[in-house]
């Protein structure tokens, strides 16, 4: 039974999430509830040896629901180890610990799915399996009107995009009657697509386009992410949105149809993004908005994907390696700039005024987060430099130079807020701070901020090694 | 079977339907019944393509979103019940506008 | 395809689209959960005649035997008097409201049917046959067997999740509940 | 190539030594006292000027050995494209007589400083910038090329704009420092482009100019398309701008009465003896330049004349002793100028050297009156100080009948070789000499205003006086003597200077007629009219008359109470206006400053709100877009779903109406 | 050698960071050594790179092309060199002017020299743009955290205006990369290869303004110039110093390492515009900053109107042009640096920096006075200081160029006379104010500051050779090394035509010795 192995890793992180439901009954409080934490790990770090056991042995498995090629596994690594790092800095909650390291493990599930999509219904329950984890996290704080509220906008408006994409999928299905995408694309080639298949890929993609938050299905962004937890809107930000991404990516083939629509979405994104980021106030809707910007600096690496390239250029500069990094940099920043946000400032509502002279009174989270910061603003000495600048080369590798330019432009006006947090936090003095109080993180919590705000610059004078990290561990 | 291609009309029609009533309404019961008439629409459309080409994928895929339908449901009752508590009204406008914490 | 089939499924189609109309204008919740399982008899029966016998059985058991039930449980629950009608903020949208997503949908609904007329027929001979539970039942069990364990696991993210919400609503002094999760 | 020259006087030490000095004042200005000061810069100018004599008598011998010029390379200094330059020194017959004056004349005044000064503020400061003042100048004189010439030419002028500002305190004293350095700062623009023209067209190497004289006038120059003869025209016209910045001649000549606010041994250094002389050395040392072109020559001659006549005509009503000495310099340098532009460039500089004398003298001298008064400037607050002062008495009447140019005195001799050369040299014309006639009478009368009214008569205050001390005094004396005979140095057959200058300017002078009845009756002519005008001067100005209050031109106010600003201080519209200095100041002030600030004002304005206004639009547009989409976010469930609803439109209406083609 | 250049700011960041952990002196200790160490390896650098140029070749990053190749000719050298001598400034006029954060402080100090550094020496494209982003992020913390008035707006306002042309920057650069590999199948950003790629005329049009966009913010070129009004003056004095003697080389450099050598043609399209508005901006820059009433803000304005004196030398960029250019980019950044410092100190010393509420400081100040005096003068160019010879060079190469040209930049000059003494004035000159604060003279440690300035200038001003002399044209774009030797055979050989050097020349005294020696 080869095929049975090839969802070896999807098979670890269910059963291993049942068994963590099952040992927090026993573990309700005191030190065995780190144990939870470290269940969650080994099962990742299981799946992921599952993962690389099984890459590109058996091809597609299980009728072509998953795909274990040796870039889906590549991807699937890079998304549990979001996962894992989210796992790993999050707090563990006094009630409820076994349900949320459960979520958290049942969101590396659906970002493998995700990840090897080989179906269109693989497709609908990854990410529904996504979403659903996402809604609970996101209204974990049940205590919390805030909480709550981003909690049941995103279950209606996630609600919503997982209806436009079933629906699209439907038409496409109406059309094709085959729900394996490998069909579909070879179904495409060298034919005009029908309209009704046209308009059923346009709906699949605003379902698409929501879990990417890419504008104009962005506007649950800033809501959501303020009202989760720091970890799950950190998720929101890098797991989920990397998985949508890796989704996508097997549809190049609609880069042939789609490309306007898709490019834009794109442009939409980079510059609308930017520009809500603008004046905002409010640190973590700063970082929505930035990761709707993020959005479209990855569609605008997907977008060259079909694009020729001279044979002689390494294989490495092709376009899904450009999203794959993009996936782990932009994903590391985020959950990291959330992780050291909340590890200074707990409250839902987060304003830049609360964030003032932080450097001086808790300077090594406040290091952290500037250094994350860089590294979303795409400034040199942080990975996020290389992040960007491989999927602009790409673009213009691609000879997309106006779609690139926009991006570069886009990025210009997203410095500004970028710039704001990086100024509230370290140029006024702590004085001004309207909140005295900050709060305590456990060591553990920094040692892990501290080592990836390392690994951020560390890999930043050695981009190729992560590059090679990411594709070629296997 | 011939009605295939009129049921994909009739599922576009109720899953617009079922999109109009998300926007227009402000109660969350009503918002998460609409929601409900879209997942319904699309499985309506996935059983009219499996008609259309007579296997059983798109039927198969029905089953997919039923418990998908019915896990959003219960998540979403759960937080209606929760927010009707902590905001006394299920009206979406008041829940945004009310003053955050 | 005689007269009955086709006029089953006019007449289904008319009922479920006229029954989910009034879901999305009415004020009484109770009297919408109803017509809501109005309009999914009306999809069951549509199933029916596009040769999906069992999913129109499902349809009518899972959607409005179980999740509708649960919907009318909620709203009883949150009546304030046991009188649904009376819940105070369930307005009707009016027409300006409605005129805006009306259009737009409107304009998909076209696209859409201008898409299929244009397109003719999709498929060059229609499928006739009925797809009976049996036949279902072996293609999700051998090929869509992942399928079926994420979908257990969705239910089983829902019952966590419900688990979870629901032990707040249990609790009516909130401030004694310290759920401290940054 | 210079290893022969170690056997010569190594002439960096005339500039060096006064060099040194100021940077041991600057440097340890912190740890010595204010009077070593003093004597630390007079050393270095004394053995700078023992140095140089010691230089001069060198070449002189090596002269008659047939070298030419004395000339020490040091290094290298500009080389790029053609700005080719060394800092070399050269020492030749004008520049030896140069640095002679200006170290002899500088040490005497060092020494008169250093009991002026006594009890003034900031001695270390004075005493540090008049060092560095004369090494500059001797910079100036001494370099080898014109490139290196700026150094000291400019530096000069910094020296310059410290000293007169030396008081600071006083607003106005200040104005007129910047006053002056902007002025001849203006002058240094055409300086350098003329330095930098000629340096593209030929050379600006003092020892290679004797080429331009082999040069073909009619080529045509490749980069500006004129001929070479046109450009070196224009080279002329714009050396003869810095020169006229510098020596104060029209049009920017206004500097130089204010500049009087620097005390006066300033003054007597800087601004009669040495630094305003630098555009006479200038156009002495481009006189090839000059020479190729008799337009060009006629335009320093008129230039010359022009200003002497107008300095001696606003010296006439000044009520400012020092101002009276400042027009009366502006004149006498229009007289230097006037030879120089008739081709008598001997004569120029024979001039430049006896006036060094007596104006300094006259200098020294009215600094010994203020001194003595306290600060008092005003002449007519003076008066009859003859009895009280007389040695400075008698030294300023030496001095100031060699202005008036009385005969024999060394002012006669210099001014009327000049109104010789002015009648009788191929260039000069019996226009240019009337001129200079008139304006030798007008000096003589002057001159004898100035000794009238000073020191003849009764008092016309309460003197509380300040005796001067010898070491005002001897500079006083030995300076006077110089100022009598100096002119004897030009006499036929004793020592001729001119035939001295003759191997140095070769056929580029124009020589006056050697015609020696003309001669003679042309020196008796200007020595009556000196005299006359003495005369004249001396009855105007008659102690009698100043009893009565008879003052000419009659005042509109109390003499006494004449100030430099005051506008109109007399009755007569004429005697106003000259007294105005004829309105320079008021028409610059129209001209230039005034909407130079304005402009500045303006753009300043421009610059805040404008162009960064640009900018700030751009933020305001961006800031406007930013403000509909977040207005969108109003957190209703309902709105957002409406926009993701149009989105799904959008893509539609996309669809149906591109299709799947690429835009 | 090259790579030191590199290691020891970097090293001496870290080492700062141990050191702030013991004490602030700690920190400024190790910093000072850092800094003047670095000088030493710069200097050595330059006595290398003075006879040959001096290279690093290393792939970096294969999958992308990036290489981490420097190159050090002397010009980059000679930039280096005055990057970290201005270091060893901001760190020693630092000393006491920052108290708080003074670990940090000196952090991003190093880190921004670190910057400017790979900014001279990277001889591969993304090398470069690399230090060039470097410097945004300590020249934000530098102005943010430690500056003055409107300190934050100023840092925002200077990133902003630097990132958004370095945006513009970007594209050409990756349109390049672009280009070659379209043209050859390689990806590299080496610059050497980059130089390979043949761009029409439309696409040099593009790729330069690109580079024009990006170079002129930092210089700044006119009508980019508007974050710097705010940027220096708001800035620490160490932050000022480092902007303007510095940051705005790091323009000017880039302008013509880069933006002239990938697209010589644009370039020349672009010059004759390119060379009015240098000149214009050298009158714009002079004449505003004769109205203005805050010493750094005339400072700033004046720094405008001299860096587009440079400006103008490399447009030209005639023998004497580009010498000039080089030459006065060390002056300015010296003299300008000074100024800035004596600024700083006088702000310090009242806290204040309008001419309403100075006057007459020189009594009080007797020293300060002298220095500020001879600054002012520097920068107006007085003769005797290396600006002179820079300005000079200019002149001359804009009066080769059009007579009308090298008239108004000579007529400029005049103006830097204008505003330079009345800043000088303003502070130094007139009136003791009434209630003076208690107002130290410089201290022996800013007259050391101070001293070793001037004696620089000096150096410059009297031996101008010793840094134009081995400008080797080897290593510039070919435009500039055409322009160089043709113009400057024009006037050669014009200068043959209208004379003769060969003629009979006058002996000289030693010519007529040796005549004699010889007869006898």
């Amino acid at each position: 039974m080869i095929s049975w192995l090839n969802v070896l890793p999807e098979a670890i992180l269910s059963v291993s999430a049942v068994v963590l439901l099952i040992v927090s009954t026993l573990a309700q409080s005191g030190p065995m509830r780190d144990l939870l934490r470290w269940i969650s790990i080994f099962a990742i770090a299981a799946a992921s040896a599952a993962l690389i056991y099984t890459s590109g042995k058996f091809g597609l498995s299980v009728d072509g629901w998953t795909l274990a090629t040796p870039f889906t596994t590549s991807v699937s690594l890079v998304l549990l180890s979001l996962v894992a790092w989210a796992v790993l800095t999050s707090p563990i909650p006094d009630t409820s610990a076994g349900e949320w390291f459960a979520l958290l493990l049942f969101a590396a599930l659906g970002s493998v799915v995700l990840a090897r999509v080989g179906n269109l219904a693989a497709l609908f329950l990854g990410i529904e399996v996504l979403s659903l984890t996402l809604y609970i996290m996101v209204g974990f704080k049940y205590t919390s009107r805030l909480s709550l509220r981003g909690g049941v906008m995103y279950l209606v408006l996630a609600g919503v995009g997982s209806a436009f994409l079933a629906y699209g999928m439907a038409l496409v299905y109406a059309v094709y009657g085959t729900l394996s995408i490998a069909e579909l694309r070879a179904s495409t080639e060298g034919v005009t697509m029908p309209l009704i298949a046209l308009f059923g890929y346009g709906m699949f993609l605003v379902g698409v386009g929501f879990k990417l938050a890419a504008v104009p299905f962005h506007m649950w962004a800033p809501d959501v992410y303020e009202a989760a937890p720091s970890s799950a809107a950190g998720l929101i930000a890098s797991a989920s949105k990397g998985a949508a991404i890796a989704a996508l990516l097997p549809f190049s083939f609609l880069l042939n149809s789609h490309f306007l629509i898709i490019a834009a979405l794109c442009a939409g994104s980079m510059i609308v993004g930017n520009l809500l980021g603008l004046r905002e106030t409010r640190v973590k809707r700063i970082l929505a908005y930035s990761s709707i910007a993020h959005v479209g600096y990855l569609l605008l690496g997907f977008l060259t994907i079909k694009t020729e390239l001279p044979a002689s250029l390494p294989a490495t500069m092709t376009a899904e390696g450009a999203i794959v990094f993009y996936i782990f940099v932009y994903g590391i920043s985020a959950l990291g700039a959330f992780t050291a946000l909340g590890a200074m400032r707990s409250q839902t509502v987060v304003s830049l005024n609360d964030l003032h002279g932080l450097g001086r009174t808790r300077p090594i989270p406040a290091a952290c987060l500037l250094l994350f910061v860089i590294s979303l603003a795409g400034l040199p000495l942080s990975i996020g430099f290389w992040g960007k600048l491989y999927l602009f080369s790409t673009a213009f590798k691609a000879g997309f130079l106006k779609l690139a330019i926009i991006g570069l432009i886009g990025s210009a006006i997203g410095l500004f807020y970028y710039v704001r947090i990086i100024v509230h936090l370290y140029m006024v003095s702590p004085e001004m701070n309207p909140r005295s109080e900050t709060e305590q993180t456990s060591s553990f919590q920094n040692a892990v901020l501290i080592a990836s705000a390392a690994a951020v610059v560390i890999f930043s004078i050695f981009p190729d090694m992560l590059y090679f990290l990411i594709r070629g561990i296997y | 079977m011939p009605f295939a291609e009129p049921a994909l009309v009739v599922a576009t029609i109720l899953f617009f339907i079922g999109v109009t009533g998300v926007i227009v309404r402000r109660n969350l019961l009503f918002v998460l019944m609409s929601m409900e008439v879209m997942l319904n629409a699309a499985g309506l459309a996935f059983v009219a393509g499996s008609a259309l080409h007579g296997e059983p994928d798109g039927q198969i895929f029905f089953l997919f979103i039923l418990p998908v339908a019915a896990a959003e449901v219960a998540i979403g009752l759960a937080l209606a019940v929760l927010i009707y508590r902590k905001f006394q009204t299920l009206d979406l406008w008041s829940i945004a506008d009310a003053a955050g914490e | 395809m005689t007269f009955l089939d086709a006029s089953i499924f006019w007449a289904s189609s008319f009922v479920a689209i006229a029954a989910t109309l009034i879901v999305i204008i009415s004020r009484n919740p109770f009297y919408a959960v109803l017509y809501l399982i109005l309009s999914l008899f009306g999809v069951s029966m549509i199933f029916y005649t596009l040769g999906a016998p069992f999913l129109a059985a499902l349809e009518v058991i899972v959607y409005a035997g179980a999740i509708m039930v649960l919907f009318l449980f909620v709203v009883q629950m949150l009546s304030p008097a046991g009188s649904p009608a009376t819940m105070p903020d369930i307005q009707r949208p009016s027409l300006i409201q409605l005129i805006f997503p009306a259009l737009l949908s409107t304009i998909l609904v076209i696209v859409v049917v201008l898409a299929l007329l244009r397109s003719g027929s999709m498929v060059g001979t229609e499928a006739t046959n009925v797809v009976s539970a049996r036949e279902l039942g072996i293609a999700l069990f051998t090929h869509h067997y992942l399928g079926v364990e994420l979908a257990s696991l969705i239910l089983l993210i829902g019952i966590v999740g419900g688990m979870h919400l629901g032990r707040a609503a249990g609790i009516q002094d909130e401030t004694e509940v310290k759920v401290a999760l940054r | 190539m210079d290893t022969m020259t170690s056997i010569y006087p190594s002439l960096w030490l005339i500039p060096g030594l006064p060099a040194l000095a100021a940077l041991l004042i600057f440097i340890f200005s912190g740890s010595i006292r204010p009077r070593s000061a003093g004597w630390i810069a007079t050393t270095g100018v004394a053995m700078s000027f023992l140095w140089a004599i010691f230089s001069f008598i060198v070449y002189n011998n090596a002269t008659s050995k047939g070298a030419v010029f004395f000339h020490q390379i040091g290094w290298k200094w500009l080389d790029a494209g053609f700005v080719q330059a060394n800092a070399g020194l050269l020492l030749d017959r004008v520049s030896g007589i140069f640095a002679l004056v200006i170290t002899g004349v500088g040490f005497l005044i060092h020494l008169f400083s250093t009991s002026y000064m006594e009890n003034e503020e900031g001695q270390r400061r004075y005493f540090g910038f008049l060092s560095l003042f004369v090494a500059s100048m001797l910079i100036l004189v001494l370099a080898d090329n014109a490139f290196f010439m700026l150094i000291g030419w400019e530096g000069v002028g910094a020296c310059s704009f410290a000293l007169i500002g030396h008081h600071y305190e006083k607003r106005e004293n200040v104005a007129a420092a910047l006053k002056a350095f902007f002025v001849t700062r203006f002058g240094d623009v055409f300086l350098i482009l003329g330095v930098l023209l000629l340096a593209m067209i030929g050379t600006v190497d003092f020892t290679r100019l004797e080429t331009f004289g082999l040069a073909d006038l009619n080529i045509v120059h490749p980069v500006f398309n004129l001929t070479f003869g046109q450009l070196l025209v224009i080279a002329g016209l714009l050396l003869l701008g810095g020169a006229a910045g510098k020596s104060a001649q029209l049009p920017l000549q206004t500097w130089l009465p204010d500049a009087m606010a620097g005390p006066t041994p300033v003054s007597a250094l800087i601004h009669a003896a040495t630094m305003v002389t630098a555009g006479v050395y200038l156009i002495a040392r481009f006189h090839i330049v000059f020479a190729l072109s008799p337009e060009l020559m006629m335009v320093v001659a008129v230039i010359g004349v022009l200003t002497a006549f107008y300095g001696a005509t606003c010296a006439i009503v000044q009520t400012d002793i020092k101002r009276i000495l400042a027009f009366s310099t502006i004149s006498q340098i229009g007289f230097m100028m006037l030879a120089l532009g008739v081709g008598a460039f001997s004569i120029g500089l024979f001039h430049f050297f006896t006036h060094a004398f007596f104006k300094a003298l006259l200098f020294l001298a009215a600094g010994s009156v203020i001194h003595a008064l306290h600060g008092e400037q005003n002449i007519f607050k003076m008066g009859g100080l003859r009895k009280e002062l007389p040695g400075v008495f008698l030294a300023t009447v030496a001095g100031t009948i060699a202005l008036a140019g009385i005969p024999l005195t060394s002012g006669f001799f210099s001014k009327d070789a000049i109104l010789w050369s002015a009648l009788t040299s191929d260039r000069g014309n019996i226009l240019l000499y009337g001129v200079g006639l008139t304006t030798a009478v007008l000096t003589a009368i002057y001159s004898a205003r100035l000794i009238y009214v000073v020191f003849l008569g009764a008092p016309r205050a309460d003197y509380h006086l300040h005796a001067p001390s010898p070491r005002q005094t001897w500079p006083l004396y030995i300076l006077a003597v110089f100022a009598l005979f100096a002119g004897f140095l030009n006499v036929p057959g004793l020592l001729h200077w001119e035939h001295y200058f003759q191997p140095h300017f070769k056929g580029w002078a124009s020589e006056p007629s050697h015609n020696l009845t003309g001669e003679i009756i042309a020196a008796a002519v200007s020595a009556v009219l000196a005299v006359a005008g003495w005369f004249v001067g001396s009855v105007l100005f008659s102690p009698k008359r100043m009893v009565e209050g008879r003052i000419i031109p009659e005042p509109a106010m109390d003499p006494m109470a004449i100030r430099i600003e005051t506008a109109s201080p007399y009755r007569f519209g004429v005697a106003n206006f000259l007294y105005r200095a004829w309105d320079f100041d008021h028409l610059y002030a129209t001209l230039v400053t005034r909407p130079y600030r304005k402009i500045s004002k303006v753009l300043s304005w421009t610059d805040e709100y404008l162009v960064d206004g640009i900018y700030e639009a751009g933020s305001v547009i961006l800031q406007l877009f930013h403000g509909f989409f977040v207005t969108l976010q109003n957190g209703r469930v309902g709105r957002y779903a409406a926009v993701m609803l149009f989105g799904a439109a959008l893509i539609a209406l996309l669809l149906t109406f591109f299709g799947s083609g690429n835009l | 050698m090259l790579m030191l250049t590199l290691i020891i700011p970097l090293a001496g960041a870290l080492f700062v960071l141990l050191a702030g952990r013991v004490n602030a002196t700690g920190a400024r200790v190790v910093a000072l050594i850092s800094t003047v160490l670095s000088l030493q390896v710069a200097y050595l650098l330059a006595a290398q790179a003075r006879f040959a140029v001096i290279e690093v070749d290393n792939l970096w990053i294969p999958s992308f092309g990036v290489h981490f190749a420097l190159q050090a000719d002397w010009i980059a050298a000679l930039m280096v060199l005055l990057t970290s001598f201005l270091s060893v400034f901001a760190v020693a006029v630092s000393w006491r002017e920052i108290t708080e954060r003074v670990t940090s402080f000196h952090v991003w100090l190093l880190i921004l020299q670190l910057g400017v550094t790979i900014v001279f020496l990277a001889r591969d494209l993304m090398l470069f743009y690399l230090g060039w982003e470097l410097m945004l992020i300590p020249m934000l913390f530098l102005i943010g955290s430690w500056g003055t008035g409107r300190k934050e707006y100023s840092a925002f306002k200077f990133v902003l205006f630097t990132f958004t042309g370095s945006i513009f920057m970007l594209s050409s650069m990756l349109y390049l990369y672009y280009r070659h590999i379209v043209d050859t199948g390689v990806a590299s950003f080496h610059m050497d290869d980059l130089l390979q790629v043949q761009l029409s005329q439309g696409e040099q049009w593009w790729v330069f303004l690109g580079f024009l966009i990006g170079f002129g913010v930092k210089a700044p070129l006119l009508p980019l110039h508007t974050w710097l009004i705010d940027a220096y003056p708001n800035a620490p004095t160490a932050g000022s110093l480092m902007l303007s003697g510095v940051l705005s080389k790091t323009g000017i450099y880039g302008l013509f390492r880069i933006g002239e050598s990938f697209a010589p043609v644009g370039f020349s399209d672009f010059r004759p515009l390119l060379i009015w508005l240098a000149l214009a901006g050298i009158f714009y820059g002079a004449w505003i900053a004769f109205s203005q009433r805050d010493i750094k803000r005339l400072i700033a304005y004046a720094s405008l109107s001299h860096v587009n004196f440079i400006l103008l030398g490399i447009f030209i960029a005639s023998d004497e042009g580009f010498k000039g250019a080089i030459l006065q980019m060390l002056c300015h950044g010296i003299s300008t640096a000074a100024l800035f410092l004596i600024a700083g100190a006088i702000q310090h010393r009242i806290s204040d920096r309008e001419f309403d509420s100075l006057g007459g400081l020189w009594r009080i100040a007797p020293a300060m006075g002298a220095f500020f005096l001879f600054f002012a003068f520097a920068s107006l160019g007085l003769p005797g200081t290396g600006n002179f010879v820079g300005e000079l060079y200019i002149t001359a190469a804009a009066l080769e160029y059009h007579w009308v040209i090298g008239g108004l930049t000579a007529v400029a000059v005049l103006f830097a006379a204008f505003y330079s003494l009345r800043l000088f004035t303003a502070a130094m000159h007139g009136p003791e104010p009434a209630a003076l604060p208690n107002f130290p003279d410089t201290n022996s440690r800013e007259n050391l500051l101070l001293s070793v300035l001037a004696i620089m200038l000096i150096i410059l001003g009297l031996f101008p050779s010793v840094i134009t002399a081995p400008i080797n044209t080897g290593t510039l774009p070919t435009g500039i090394e055409t322009r160089m030797r043709n113009l400057s055979e024009t006037n050669y050989s014009s200068n043959h035509i209208m004379l003769s050097h060969h003629s009979t020349l006058p002996i000289t005294v030693a010519d007529a010795a040796l005549l004699q020696e010889a007869e006898q």
